[in-house]
């Protein structure tokens, strides 16, 4: 029962992640339709944040909580540079832009290589994030875990109050369902689209603090998560941020329980043959077409 | 045009066949095999991403199936009738030999997988996902993940895939000695015939009235469909082709470097063969080929010199050439002959 | 136009043909190659550094490859070998195991180097091996592994399983420990010690109460830890391999497990690694090593401040960087001793030749070619140093296939 | 020739109600305009009608169900519709916009061969639509009214007998509205044909019978003159004296 309720707890966690990683992709993927695979330095950009910083704070504490706004903003900056400079020039062609991306995030880690050196870096997480609580038994959740999941709770609810009641998410929205018509209605389409792309981009900065707590801190660590996340938001749907919060928390449980009862190798394979399955029940990729006209 | 692509046919058996192998090295040779491998990749990626817009990110996986299978005959031939490949028996502690891999010993049943088993899982995989539409970017993270996907239940089934290692220490091939450097030139020769037997093929398919139909399902799928076409279909052909070249490619890489291993199947080395097409020209015929084989290469002598510079011009490549130049270096030779011909190539 | 293609098709397969034909060489099992010969000519010898200088196994490779150009230096600053400077000539293996072929190939066809040195996971020394057969050149290689190999044209420094994974078993045996948890990253070093750790295992009265494996590159632990926690092992036996380690002590940390109450002991864990994954999580946690920064010797107060003076001092020096040093002086010896370059020669001088390491003495075993080497059992320190608790008392004869060891009849 | 028939068709978006219930008949070689106002439902009708949305109710063209029909399927049951913006494949020919169109029927055999010469059907609906000249000319490059025709044309290749053109003449000239006037009128020979329109002039010469949609609903049918009397449709149409 302890094991049942504990790796219920571990894949909930592993939603965690995946939907903190996830949730600006379902931003900038979601809502733009931009595919922008650096999103993964960007979470890395985040996680060499914290590093940065705690060698000027020495505090853990203080400096984990600092990081949070200072990644938000660092990684945010990046992203509005990579807006301005290429995505706002490939809005019209999705495909090139994962590629251009795809190079992006290529110059990002060799940069960070070059600058912080290949190894991985640490860094030291307050001593009350590296314990557990105990809930009942034997059965105990580890802190740095519900501090993410507390994070994630925190981003969604943030990101769904700002798209929901702001002037600047009603604008998003209008941008999302119809372009042209809010270009037309006074909308600055480019501002909201760089705007869009900075909180997407700093989300990613957030989750890049957040890994710290769980993993390496090096050059390639965005890399390694980054698909995971893609496919959350693709088998979340466009448009709104509900489908990739069920579909993270889905594949985070899916893929521990898989993971417990064999390998992990497993599970992996087994999460993208589900999502095969589920695409056949519910292709996400034919998106409403506008019917007067195909071109 | 006629007598241009014959003469330019003509130019490469040259080329391939007379100026090369009279110039390089047997090393250099051996390596300008492995980067024709590469290239039938490419026209491969150029079929279906140029040509039919699909951005498939998974070609190693149709790559690292034909290089298996080729390689598993290989390895069960070197081994001898009735033993056990030498990793397995080190790592398997395996009795007998599994059953899917008993087929292989058979050399035709191990040719024929190399190109029929891509196609045959492209099919499959294709036909759930086209069947829904799943497509532009959707198809293409897709196909990334499959390629993650693969590598994952590669490297999981040590004892009979060799793992991470892969299969290695490759000695003969169909009786031939490949440490011999004169079966080496055979191996270059017989990838460069492929190559150019390929590119016929293709051109031909390029220029039927199939060609000019994948054209018009990638510039409007939903056009066609009124047309009476499924789509699906249309973008099936082309990417079960392109498996089969990735899958052909796979196998002659194995002789040609004696090895196949997960490392040339997953998620980066799948994105890097995109990019040599894209350089090149994605809609374009030579192009592809070009340019994987000139990536290829400035990866071998750029790395030899300055490793980490190569990252820095891989990424720079993939920003500037594709932001700045979509049509690749063909449409750079075309914009200064000025020639408005390219209809078919502009995506 | 098809009958012009037509004519070309059918000239490009007469040319393939005609050029194929009178091209086929030797069938298999026809040894024809003689090697490829050594560059004599000059006064210099050059010789290969064949290691992943970008890439994910960029981290470890580039410290081993900074040692073998210390010791390089420090041998042609004492006048070099036979009379000549050594050369050396890096070439990136870029993390990808058809890359390192590659390159090994052109060390050997094109620089035509004396010996290579290099290497580091198993999958790019098996994927150098069969180039190095074919063309009768040297590797020496500097890392742990898994045995079970005996190329005869690789010298292996680094140490076989007898030497370090059986010496970590019969400490935690000695320590009393009745079960353990086995956690490896999914290639093949993890999967053959944990054989061996197995067939120990049921000889020595220890129960193996379960066994996972990561791809490698995974981050995610939350389901082996947890699976760890509730087996309630003694001891865990971790083979996990770069970037896995960090998540996986973090984890372990936070489900409450402790040295204390169940210590991890670890193959691939030395002081570079010790320092990204942070002394927070891995104070009191075993290593099983042949050489830690902290062994005693004069030898070893020499490499480690020469290293520190080269690439500054906060780099520490660990097991791997010290094997590859120490490989450099090995071929050294053995050339002067076969006072040839020929790689003939130089192996049939090998046995015997001792050096005095900064592990402590260490003895070529021409049989093998692997190298006597000392088995030691560190403890990690809060300053981030591992300390040695245990050691074998003199140098371990390696013993790749494990014969001496009856348990272990049925693994090769 | 076949007609069209239509039974309590609806489609509904998301709770919104596009059509609601429409029963519609066209007789075989008829040349139908559709009408209405913006939001009547003209299009959405048309989208149902070639499987692009999801409707209820029943169409029928013939004897065959076209609801619940893929969109391909359909269209090789002879249905054929054009869009508001002209949707040719720019980056071919016109004469490879025909020849695809041409093509549904074809065997793989063909399909991986080269075009040799002109079909004859080809050649034909050249020669309707008039592009003869441009026939090596890239799609892209028409005249807005030329791209039109060839879209007419890829229906005519395509063997369709159901025509469904929505708002072939928006943004043409005089002339070209002529011209595809009588084009409209060349090809109801054999074939049925709808339109929606909304310029009343181009209706009151070429239609045969009007349907006047609103709000998802059939308001009024009838000749030209019979809808115009209508005092229904003037009342949607407040003010607006042509309707």
């Amino acid at each position: 029962m302890t094991v049942v309720a504990s790796q219920l707890f571990t894949g909930i966690s592993i939603g965690a992640v995946l939907l903190l990683i996830a949730l600006g992709l379902a931003l900038t993927f979601g809502q733009m339709g931009v595919i922008n695979m650096a999103h993964g330095e960007f979470i890395m950009a985040g996680a060499y944040t914290t590093f940065v910083l705690q060698s000027a704070i020495t505090d853990a504490g203080v400096s984990l909580l600092v990081a949070i706004p200072v990644a938000f903003a660092v990684a945010g900056a990046m992203g509005v540079l990579l807006e301005f400079l290429l995505i706002r020039r490939l809005y019209a062609r999705p495909l090139d832009t994962l590629l251009v991306t795809w190079g992006v995030s290529l110059l990002l880690q060799q940069l960070a290589r070059d600058i912080f050196g290949a190894p991985n870096v640490q860094t030291r997480a307050p001593e009350v994030l590296t314990g557990n609580t105990r809930i009942a038994g034997d059965l105990t959740m580890a802190n740095n875990r519900l501090f993410i999941l507390g994070l994630v709770v925190l981003a969604v609810a943030a990101l769904t109050v700002a798209l929901r009641l702001t002037s600047f998410g009603r604008r998003i929205r209008a941008v999302v369902q119809n372009r042209d018509l809010a270009a037309v209605s006074g909308v600055p389409t480019a501002r909201i689209d760089r705007l869009t792309f900075f909180i997407g981009s700093g989300l990613a900065g957030i989750a890049g603090v957040a890994l710290t707590l769980l993993g390496p801190i090096g050059p390639t660590m965005g890399t390694n998560i980054i698909i995971d996340a893609f496919l959350v938001v693709v088998v979340g749907g466009i448009g709104h941020l509900r489908g990739s919060v069920i579909v993270a928390f889905v594949l985070g449980v899916l893929q521990s329980s898989v993971e417990y009862l064999t390998t992990l190798s497993v599970a992996k394979v087994a999460v993208f043959v589900a999502i095969v399955a589920f695409l056949q029940w519910r292709p996400q990729g034919a998106f409403t077409l506008r019917t007067r006209s195909l071109a | 045009m006629k007598w241009r692509a014959a003469a330019g046919f003509a130019l490469g058996a040259v080329v391939l066949f007379g100026v090369a192998p009279a110039v390089l090295s047997d090393f250099r040779l051996s390596l300008l095999a492995k980067y024709l491998c590469f290239a039938l990749v490419a026209v491969g990626i150029g079929l279906a991403w140029g040509r039919g817009g699909l951005l498939t990110l998974g070609q190693g996986v149709f790559f690292g199936l034909g290089g298996y299978a080729m390689a598993m005959h290989l390895k069960l031939a070197d081994a001898g009738e009735g033993n056990l490949p030498d990793f397995m028996e080190l790592y398997g502690q395996l009795d007998a030999l599994p059953w899917w891999w008993r087929p292989f010993a058979n050399p035709v049943f191990a040719l024929a997988a190399t190109v029929l088993l891509p196609m045959l899982v492209a099919l499959a995989l294709g036909t759930l996902i086209f069947r829904r539409r799943v497509r532009g970017a959707y198809f293409a993270i897709l196909s990334q993940a499959l390629a993650a996907a693969m590598v994952i239940l590669l490297i999981g089934q040590q004892g009979t895939t060799g793992g991470t290692n892969g299969l290695t220490d490759i000695e003969g091939f169909f009786g031939y000695d490949l440490d011999d450097p004169v079966n080496q030139r055979m191996v270059y020769f017989i990838i460069a015939a492929c190559l150019l037997g390929l590119l016929a093929l293709v051109r031909q398919l390029m220029h039927s009235r199939y060609g000019e139909l994948l054209v018009a399902v990638r510039d409007s799928e939903e056009r066609v469909r009124f047309l009476g076409y499924n789509p699906a279909t249309v973008k099936l052909v082309a990417y079960v082709a392109a498996a089969g070249m990735a899958g052909l490619a796979g196998a002659l890489f194995v002789p040609a470097v004696g090895i196949i291993s997960p490392a040339l199947i997953g998620i980066v080395p799948s994105i890097e063969f995109v990019i040599g097409v894209a350089i090149g020209g994605r809609a374009t015929l030579l192009g592809p080929v070009l340019g994987a084989v000139a990536v290829a290469y400035a990866k071998t002598t750029l790395s030899e010199r300055f490793p980490g510079a190569w990252i820095y011009l891989q990424g720079a490549l993939f920003v500037i050439v594709i932001a700045v130049l979509p049509g690749g270096l063909a449409s750079l030779a075309r914009l200064l002959r000025r020639q408005p011909h390219g209809r078919l190539e502009h995506p | 136009m098809s009958t012009i293609r037509g004519r070309v098709a059918v000239l490009c397969a007469a040319l393939a043909v005609a050029l194929v034909l009178p091209g086929c060489g030797s069938k298999t099992g026809e040894t024809t190659s003689t090697g490829v010969t050594i560059d004599v000519s000059g006064d210099t010898i050059k010789v290969g550094l064949l290691n992943s200088l970008s890439g994910t196994m960029a981290i470890s490779e580039v410290t081993v490859r900074d040692a073998i150009v210390l010791a390089i230096e420090e041998i042609n600053a004492a006048g070099g070998v036979l009379g000549k400077k050594i050369q050396p000539i890096s070439e990136d293996g870029a993390s990808d195991w058809p890359t390192f072929a590659e390159k090994a190939e052109k060390l050997i066809k094109e620089n035509r180097v004396g010996a290579v040195f290099g290497c580091w996971t198993s999958a790019s020394r098996k994927a150098v091996k069969p180039v190095f057969e074919e063309n009768k050149s040297l590797l020496f290689y500097p890392v742990q592994y898994e045995g079970l190999e005996q190329s005869p044209y690789i010298f292996y420094t680094g140490a076989t399983t007898n030497q370090q994974i059986v010496p970590g078993l019969d400490y935690l045996k000695a320590q009393g420990k009745k079960s353990v948890y086995l956690v490896g990253s999914d290639y093949v070093f993890p999967r053959t010690a944990n054989k061996i750790i197995k067939a120990y295992a049921a000889a020595n009265g220890m129960t193996v109460l379960g066994e996972d494996y990561a791809p490698l590159g995974s981050t995610e632990f939350g389901t082996i830890v947890n699976k760890v926690k509730a087996a309630k092992a003694d001891a865990v036996f971790n083979t996990l391999n770069g970037d896995s380690n960090v998540a996986f002590f973090k984890e372990y940390k936070s489900a409450g497990l402790t040295a204390a109450t169940m210590p991890v002991i670890s193959v691939s864990i030395a002081e570079e690694e010790v320092k990204s994954i942070g002394t927070q999580y891995l104070a009191g946690q075993l290593t099983a090593w042949n050489y830690y920064q902290t062994t005693t010797g004069s030898a070893n107060d020499k490499f480690v401040k020469a290293y520190k003076a080269k690439f500054g001092a906060d780099k520490p020096t660990s097991d791997p960087m010290e094997a590859a040093y120490v490989s450099v002086y090995l071929w050294k010896a053995m050339v002067e001793k076969a006072k040839s370059f020929e790689v003939e020669k130089v192996k049939g001088a090998s046995d015997g030749i001792t050096f005095q390491a900064p592990e402590g003495l260490v003895t070529i075993d021409g049989a093998t070619q692997h190298i006597h080497k000392t088995a030691r059992i560190g403890k990690i320190g809060d300053d981030g140093l591992i300390t040695e608790v245990w050691n074998s008392g003199g140098p371990v004869k390696p013993d790749p296939y494990l014969k001496a060891y009856p348990w272990a009849s049925g693994l090769s | 020739m076949d007609g069209l028939s239509i039974r309590d068709l609806r489609v509904v978006f998301d709770g919104f109600v596009a059509v609601g219930g429409v029963d519609l008949d066209v007789s075989p070689g008829d040349v139908r305009f559709l009408i209405g106002p913006n939001g009547a439902g003209k299009t959405t009708l048309v989208d149902a009608v070639t499987g692009l949305v999801k409707a209820s109710g029943s169409v029928r063209f013939g004897e065959r169900e076209l609801l619940g029909t893929e969109v391909h399927r359909i269209a090789r049951l002879g249905v054929g519709r054009t869009f508001q913006t002209a949707a040719v494949f720019e980056n071919l020919t016109v004469l490879q916009n025909l020849d695809i169109a041409a093509g549904t029927g074809r065997g793989a055999w063909t399909m991986i061969r080269r075009r040799r010469g002109i079909p004859e059907n080809v050649q034909e609906a050249l020669e309707t639509i008039g592009l003869t000249g441009q026939l090596d000319q890239a799609a892209g490059t028409l005249a807005h009214g030329q791209k039109q025709w060839l879209e007419i044309g890829m229906l005519l290749v395509q063997d369709a007998k159901l025509l469904l053109l929505d708002e072939p003449v928006a943004g043409m000239s005089h002339d070209e509205r002529d011209a595809t006037g009588e084009l409209i009128g060349k090809v109801s020979r054999d074939r049925t044909v709808v339109v929606i329109e909304h310029d009343m002039d181009f209706l009151r010469r070429f239609a045969q019978t009007v349907t006047v949609l609103h709000a998802g609903r059939v308001l009024s049918e009838g000749t030209v003159a019979q809808v115009q009397a209508d005092p229904k449709v003037q009342e949607v149409y407040m003010g607006t004296k042509e309707a």
